[in-house]
């Protein structure tokens, strides 16, 4: 029998390539691989959320690693599934990474039952990121909603970290009610940093609540901004975000200046599976992160 | 299994069958490549098809089969009272199944026509729904044992099984399956839940809707369907009522 | 001497269906013997009336989860019989060896799930995974062989798909490798056989009248001739004096009777009545276990069944040959129903199974009619049942001794209770 | 491009050639319907005889060669509460034979996405590049509208392209791979009027198209977003998936992973899916960002001939109209496009 055809070993080729930046995104056999990653530690938030904070175990791919404030993981529990997370922690910090969970479906609830130690995979980071750097000495609103806080504690870090670099910061949080608050141990610890103005607030507060209740946007009263010099992240449900973003317009704050994060369900995040699109734009390549306009003419996302 | 940690828990099981073929029963010792496997993460505490063991002793009930007599709700309540977790295995016990066509007949009649002088106990085919609560519903006549063993799995792990919300179509398609109306039959298959990998279509038969029906099915335009291609009600109806999971619908 | 015995299963444990065992002997007088079927009725017949053909095969399946395949072919052969159809040669080859896998299925089942734990002293397969793991093993690749025959053929393992008016609908695929795996279950077999030899089967023994399919060249399972070892003889249709129906107060499933107050149907009547026709090599095994026919230990049944294992496996090897060389013929014929009446006989794994059907003009029937083998056995298991307490009741028994013993003579039948009470 | 022909004897030799060394998958009839029509597959064939070229148009398009329904994207293995990740893509080589012009647009349309972009897919590409690829030209399908989305002729994408010519077939060459399988037979150099039969038989294939108006869809798209057309046919969709399933272009999927029943191995698998189906953009908590089938079928369409418009200025769609044949509802390209065309002008 005659060999008419050769097999063609796309290893090679992917060999030969050459790495396009800090991660394998352009490592065509790696496509797939996950980073196999070790919960070095899990912290209670409140009943629905943890944090975890997870190590790459491997020490290369571990000092190569490195994310923009904003940007997600895929998180996969092998035999379980694989799900989008949006980095929690420092984009400075190269030891480990803090996602914090939701338990919702199925792969968190099997994550909210891991034991410290378990060996998790991560794939990433995929997508857009808040950008920090056109940032630069103008003032900060970092504006959250529920578990919206979660993607924005990454700016929320570079922003303290390098503070000198910003005019005036705001960070404002809203939830429900007072148990749904997140990161509540770290509130005193951002509001002692000299010219960061934190304000928290609740729509029903309780007995042992001694805060402010009310909308978010009640927050923003107490704010003065000067719209010609002021950026705002807002992570958050799409409703609260819309209702922020509407009263800031009205402050005069440009809409290509505000930048929300968005959540879609994505499959695959390298822009395949289609399953985060809104209408057409993938939110895994193109977002998760946009600002205003831009989801303003997705029509799907609010 | 070991893993995140976590040590699996073995489910205490029971099997128990009331009006049925028991067939859904067998599939639990069918996927014989697996079986020992799967028998393996439960502890089966009660299983009277297979075993001789007859303990009360379990936290979840796999439940085979219709109601139709006295006895058998009495059984059943004394099962739900001593189960964590009830579980409707099959079209019998989640619908009713083939049982529920005698409940438009006279019962009395039927009676003497089969039993003569000495006419049986019945009544009205019920699902296990309509008697006790119920934890969840594996439809099939008979049940996939693959999704079977995926909700064990799940049980074991205790955390959600969903359900393929689409009908089905779709997995006759990824079988490279010609569709049934095309060959000239009915089939209920666009509004029946998938999950099942399409048997039947790819057998050249048309879906009878034994998984009952999909989520959100569009059935006004399956009438529509239907009726273009010339299907009379007494047809549509035999497909609709054969196991009894579209109560109510045509 | 004086002696009393109780014996009340309710339930029996590892049997298709609901039955219960009642014993009670005082002063070593059986006062009572009983085999009671307290299945709950579903009233098939009934429900057939009304139905389209197409839907018939379909519906009697579901009288039961074990032999679906044997009612959906009883069903065809009635529906087909009563339209005045043959089908196409390679689609009864077909339909044979669907026969054969569920033949294979369901007697593995009963020897090694429902039958093997008494002769194990265990009360299930289930602490055999531990105790015995290459029996277990060993059991499940030839049942799983009798699944996958099932699946070639009627497209899934239970509730068949494919199997329709008319012929076969779906092309069979893999057939080279289900030859394959044919071919080596022979050697699983011989192990069954050695495991069968070492269990000791009770020696009792009580005149009866075996009713079953007459061979002509084949071993029997689909149509033909009725017959019974006392003589009596029926074509097909006649079913009806060949099983004589009727109801007794203490049971859902109905009685039968021929020429004596009982008859038994299944693997030992298939063998008594046909011996002459199955594989040489299953008749070796036979005599290897001392059964020649006619025997009349019901007991025997469990080895009956062997070595009809052994001889469906050949026979299917045949028929994978002759349907690997017809490839491209066809496997169905076009239906056009019609007015008439039909009557279909299979040999199912427990027995003889009659389906008849009146069908008006349109291809909807009118009247139904199924007579299922463990209907046909419930009988003869209740007067066995008393012969078999007579006989070993005065010999020192216990009660738990009697129960078991009991209950294994009902095993031994292999009861599709579910089935007799349709 | 390189052009030879081959005489209708040589190309048997040549497909012998190939069934003898590698699997070969081909357009194959495999029944007929309701209407007796018959109904043709892509399936793997043993013998020359099962090769249907003359076929209108196979049920399911090629595009399951190169995108399984599913496919094994990782494997893992568990031991002492630790796991290790495998990852195995495709190699053996095959060829597909008889694809029409659509089909192979198709794949180029995939390419675009799958094998260019950011993320490269590996299992795509080793499939694509393992895959040795024989064209024909046909005469417009029944219902098809290629020739409006520019996927009625092919220029790349391909090894070897036939024109049949009667007693021979044009042979257009597109690779080195081509070229070599294509001279272990005798194929000889065209002639004058072998170019002019060819070029004949491509104005009488070209003659037969019926035009559907697509000018300015992408725009109108926009326009009609909140239309009634989307109402009108969205209200028939059975969210089956069908049309995804059978269409050569749709590549959306999800993942899901299983544990096997001993517990010992964990698989990662990739089921296409359909932004048809229900659940499609349902996230974690329940909401559903297209709860409606109106919304479902839009995006569809949508997708298909404005998103990918407008990232590379080309739609998805190759009109080769395969998800209108099999929808039991009856939605088609050409009536959706027609009423958006003609929705806004009374």
């Amino acid at each position: 029998m005659t060999e008419l055809l050769h097999p063609y070993d796309i290893t090679q080729e992917a060999d030969i390539m050459q790495p396009l930046d800090f991660n394998r995104r352009s490592r065509l056999k790696h496509v797939d691989r996950t980073f196999k990653s070790e919960i070095i530690n899990i912290i209670r938030l409140t009943e629905m959320e943890k944090l975890f904070q997870v190590r790459i175990l491997d020490d290369t791919a571990r000092e190569r690693f490195s994310f923009r404030p904003g940007q997600f993981v895929m998180v996969e529990v092998p035999g379980y599934g694989e799900i989008p997370i949006s980095i929690s922690s420092s984009p400075s910090h190269k030891g480990f990474i803090e996602l914090c969970i939701r338990k919702a479906g199925l792969v968190t609830t099997i994550l909210h039952k891991a034991r410290r130690g378990a060996p998790i995979g991560i794939r990433g980071p995929f997508g857009t990121h808040f950008p920090i750097e056109k940032m630069r000495g103008c003032n900060i609103l970092l504006i959250a909603g529920g578990l919206g806080l979660a993607p924005l504690r990454a700016p929320i870090f570079h922003v303290i970290e390098n503070r000198s670099n910003f005019k005036d910061v705001h960070i404002l949080y809203g939830t429900r009610q007072p148990s749904m608050l997140l990161f509540n141990y770290q509130y005193e610890e951002w509001d002692r940093i000299a010219d960061i103005d934190l304000k928290v607030t609740v729509e029903h507060g309780d007995e042992s609540w001694t805060g402010q209740v009310g909308m978010i946007t009640d927050l923003l009263d107490e704010v003065d901004i000067a719209p010609k010099e002021t950026y705002a992240i807002i992570c958050g449900p799409p409703v609260m975000f819309k209702f922020v973003c509407n009263r800031l317009t009205k402050e005069g704050i440009q809409m290509n200046r505000m930048f929300v994060s968005l959540e879609r369900r994505m499959h695959c995040g390298m822009g395949k599976c289609c399953r985060c699109n809104i209408g057409s734009t993938y939110t895994c390549l193109s977002g998760p992160v946009f600002d205003y306009w831009t989801v303003l003419n997705l029509k799907e996302a609010i | 299994m070991k893993y995140l940690g976590i040590e699996p828990e073995v489910l205490k099981i029971a099997v128990f069958d009331f009006t049925g073929c028991e067939g859904c029963e067998l599939q639990l010792a069918n996927k014989e490549e697996t079986v020992a496997d799967f028998l393996k993460v439960l502890d089966v505490v009660n299983f009277r098809e297979i075993s001789s063991v007859e303990g009360d002793d379990y936290d979840i009930a796999l439940i085979e089969g219709a109601v139709t007599r006295g006895d058998e709700i009495t059984r059943l309540i004394q099962i739900r009272k001593q189960a964590r977790l009830l579980v409707a295995l099959g079209s019998c016990a989640c619908f009713g199944g083939v049982n529920r066509l005698k409940n438009v007949l006279d019962l009395n009649k039927v009676n003497r026509e089969v039993y003569g002088k000495d006419p049986k106990e019945t009544l009205p085919a019920r699902a296990i729904k309509e008697i006790v609560p119920v934890d969840l519903e594996i439809p099939g006549c008979p049940i996939n044992k693959d999704e079977l063993e995926r909700i064990v799995q799940h049980l074991i792990w205790d955390i959600p099984f969903q359900f393929p919300v689409y009908p089905v179509c779709f997995e006759c398609k990824q079988r490279y399956t010609t569709c049934i109306f095309e060959l000239g039959q009915l089939c209920l298959g666009p509004i029946t839940r998938g999950g099942c990998n399409a048997p039947c279509p790819a057998g050249g038969l048309g879906c009878y809707g034994c998984r009952g029906p999909a989520a959100d099915p569009n059935y006004s335009e399956f009438f529509t369907i239907a009726r273009e291609r010339g299907y009379k009600k007494k047809e549509l109806d035999e497909h609709f009522n054969f196991f009894g999971g579209f109560e109510g619908v045509g | 001497m004086k002696l009393d015995l109780s014996v009340d299963v309710h339930h029996l444990t590892r049997v298709e269906g609901h039955g219960n065992i009642m014993v009670q002997v005082r002063d070593g007088k059986i006062q009572e013997a009983r085999w009671d079927v307290v299945e709950t009725p579903r009233y098939f017949e009934a429900i057939l009336k009304g139905k389209h053909y197409t839907s018939a095969g379909l519906l009697t399946a579901r009288i039961c989860g074990i032999c679906s395949f044997g009612h959906c072919l009883a069903s065809l052969r009635a529906t087909e019989n009563a339209f005045g159809i043959s089908i196409p040669e390679r689609a009864a080859w077909l339909r044979l060896l669907a026969k054969h896998g569920e033949t294979l299925q369901s007697h593995c089942l009963h020897l090694f799930f429902l039958a093997a734990p008494d002769f194990l002293n265990t009360s299930s397969v289930i602490p055999l995974l531990e105790s015995h793991p290459e029996v277990v093993a060993l059991a499940l690749r030839l049942k799983g062989l009798g699944n996958r025959l099932c699946e070639v053929t009627g497209g899934r393992a239970t509730h068949p798909v494919s199997l329709q008016v008319g012929g076969v609908t779906l092309m069979p695929e893999g057939l080279g490798s289900l030859r394959d795996e044919l071919q080596h279950s022979l050697d699983d077999l011989a192990m069954a056989v050695e495991l069968f030899h070492t269990f000791e089967i009770p020696d009792f023994v009580r005149e009866t009248e075996f009713v079953s399919l007459k061979g002509e060249n084949e071993y029997p399972f689909i149509g033909g001739r009725l017959i019974s070892s006392d003589g009596v003889e029926h074509a097909e249709h006649e079913y009806l004096p060949m099983t004589n129906e009727y109801t007794d107060k203490n049971n859902t499933s109905k009685w039968c009777k021929l020429s004596r107050e009982s008859f038994a149907v299944g693997a030992l009547a298939r063998f008594n009545n046909n011996h002459h026709l199955i594989h040489p090599q299953a008749l070796d095994i036979a005599s290897s276990f001392g059964l020649t026919p006619v025997c009349h230990n019901p007991f025997m049944n469990n080895i009956a069944q062997l070595v009809e294992c052994v001889h469906v496996v050949h026979d299917s090897i045949r028929l994978i040959d002759k349907l690997l060389e017809s490839d491209s013929e066809p496997t169905m014929v076009p239906v056009t129903p019609r007015a008439g009446e039909g009557v279909g006989a299979v040999e199912v794994p427990r027995g003889i199974l009659y389906h008849s059907y009146k069908y008006d003009e349109k291809g909807n029937i009118t009247k139904a009619d199924c007579v299922i083998p463990t209907t046909q056995n419930n009988a003869n298991i209740h007067y066995s049942l008393k012969d078999l307490v007579e006989q070993f009741a005065v010999q020192g028994m216990t009660d738990e001794k009697l129960e078991l013993l009991c209950s294994m003579l009902v095993r031994a039948y292999d009861p599709c209770v579910s089935c007799s009470v349709h | 491009m390189l052009f030879k022909t081959l005489s209708k004897p040589e190309f048997r030799n040549l497909v012998d050639l190939l069934l003898g060394s590698t699997e070969v998958i081909a357009p194959k009839q495999i029944g007929v319907n309701n209407d007796g029509k018959p109904l043709h597959h892509y399936l793997p064939v043993q013998e020359f005889e099962e090769i249907d070229l003359e076929y209108e148009i196979t049920e399911y398009s090629a595009k399951s060669y190169f995108l399984p329904f599913r496919e094994n994207l990782s494997s893992c293995r568990f031991e002492d509460d630790d796991w290790t990740q495998e990852i195995h893509y495709r190699l053996q080589p095959r060829v597909l034979m008889g694809l029409h012009s659509c089909d192979i647009n198709a794949l180029l349309k995939l390419d675009k996405v799958l094998a260019g972009d950011r993320f490269p897919s590996p299992y795509f590409i080793s499939r694509r590049r393992n895959t040795f690829i024989i064209g024909i030209d046909h005469y417009p399908c029944e219902g098809g509208f290629c020739q409006s989305v520019g996927a009625d002729v092919v220029t790349h994408g391909f090894d070897l392209y036939l024109t049949d010519l009667g007693d021979r077939y044009f042979v257009a060459i597109n690779s080195d791979h081509g070229y070599n399988v294509l001279m272990q037979v005798d194929a000889k150099d065209t002639t004058g009027q072998d170019n002019k039969d060819y070029l004949e038989a491509r104005q009488r294939i070209a003659s037969k198209f019926e035009p559907l108006n697509m000018h300015n869809l992408p725009n109108l798209m926009d326009i009609e977003f909140e239309s009634e057309v989307w109402k009108r046919w969205g209200k028939k969709c059975l969210s089956c998936g069908s049309c995804t399933m059978v269409c050569p272009t749709c590549y959306c999927y999800g993942v899901d992973e299983r544990v096997s029943m001993d517990g010992r191995e964990g698989a990662k698998v990739k089921q296409l899916y359909s932004c048809n189906l229900l659940d499609f953009a349902a996230v974690a908590g329940g909401h559903n960002f297209r709860a409606d089938r109106e919304t479902r079928l839009k995006y569809r369409y949508y997708h298909q001939h404005r998103g990918f418009m407008e990232t590379y200025e080309e739609p998805l769609c190759v009109g080769c109209n395969r998800c209108g044949r099999v929808c039991l509802a009856g939605i088609n390209p050409p009536e959706i496009i027609r009423d958006l065309q003609t929705e806004d002008q009374v």
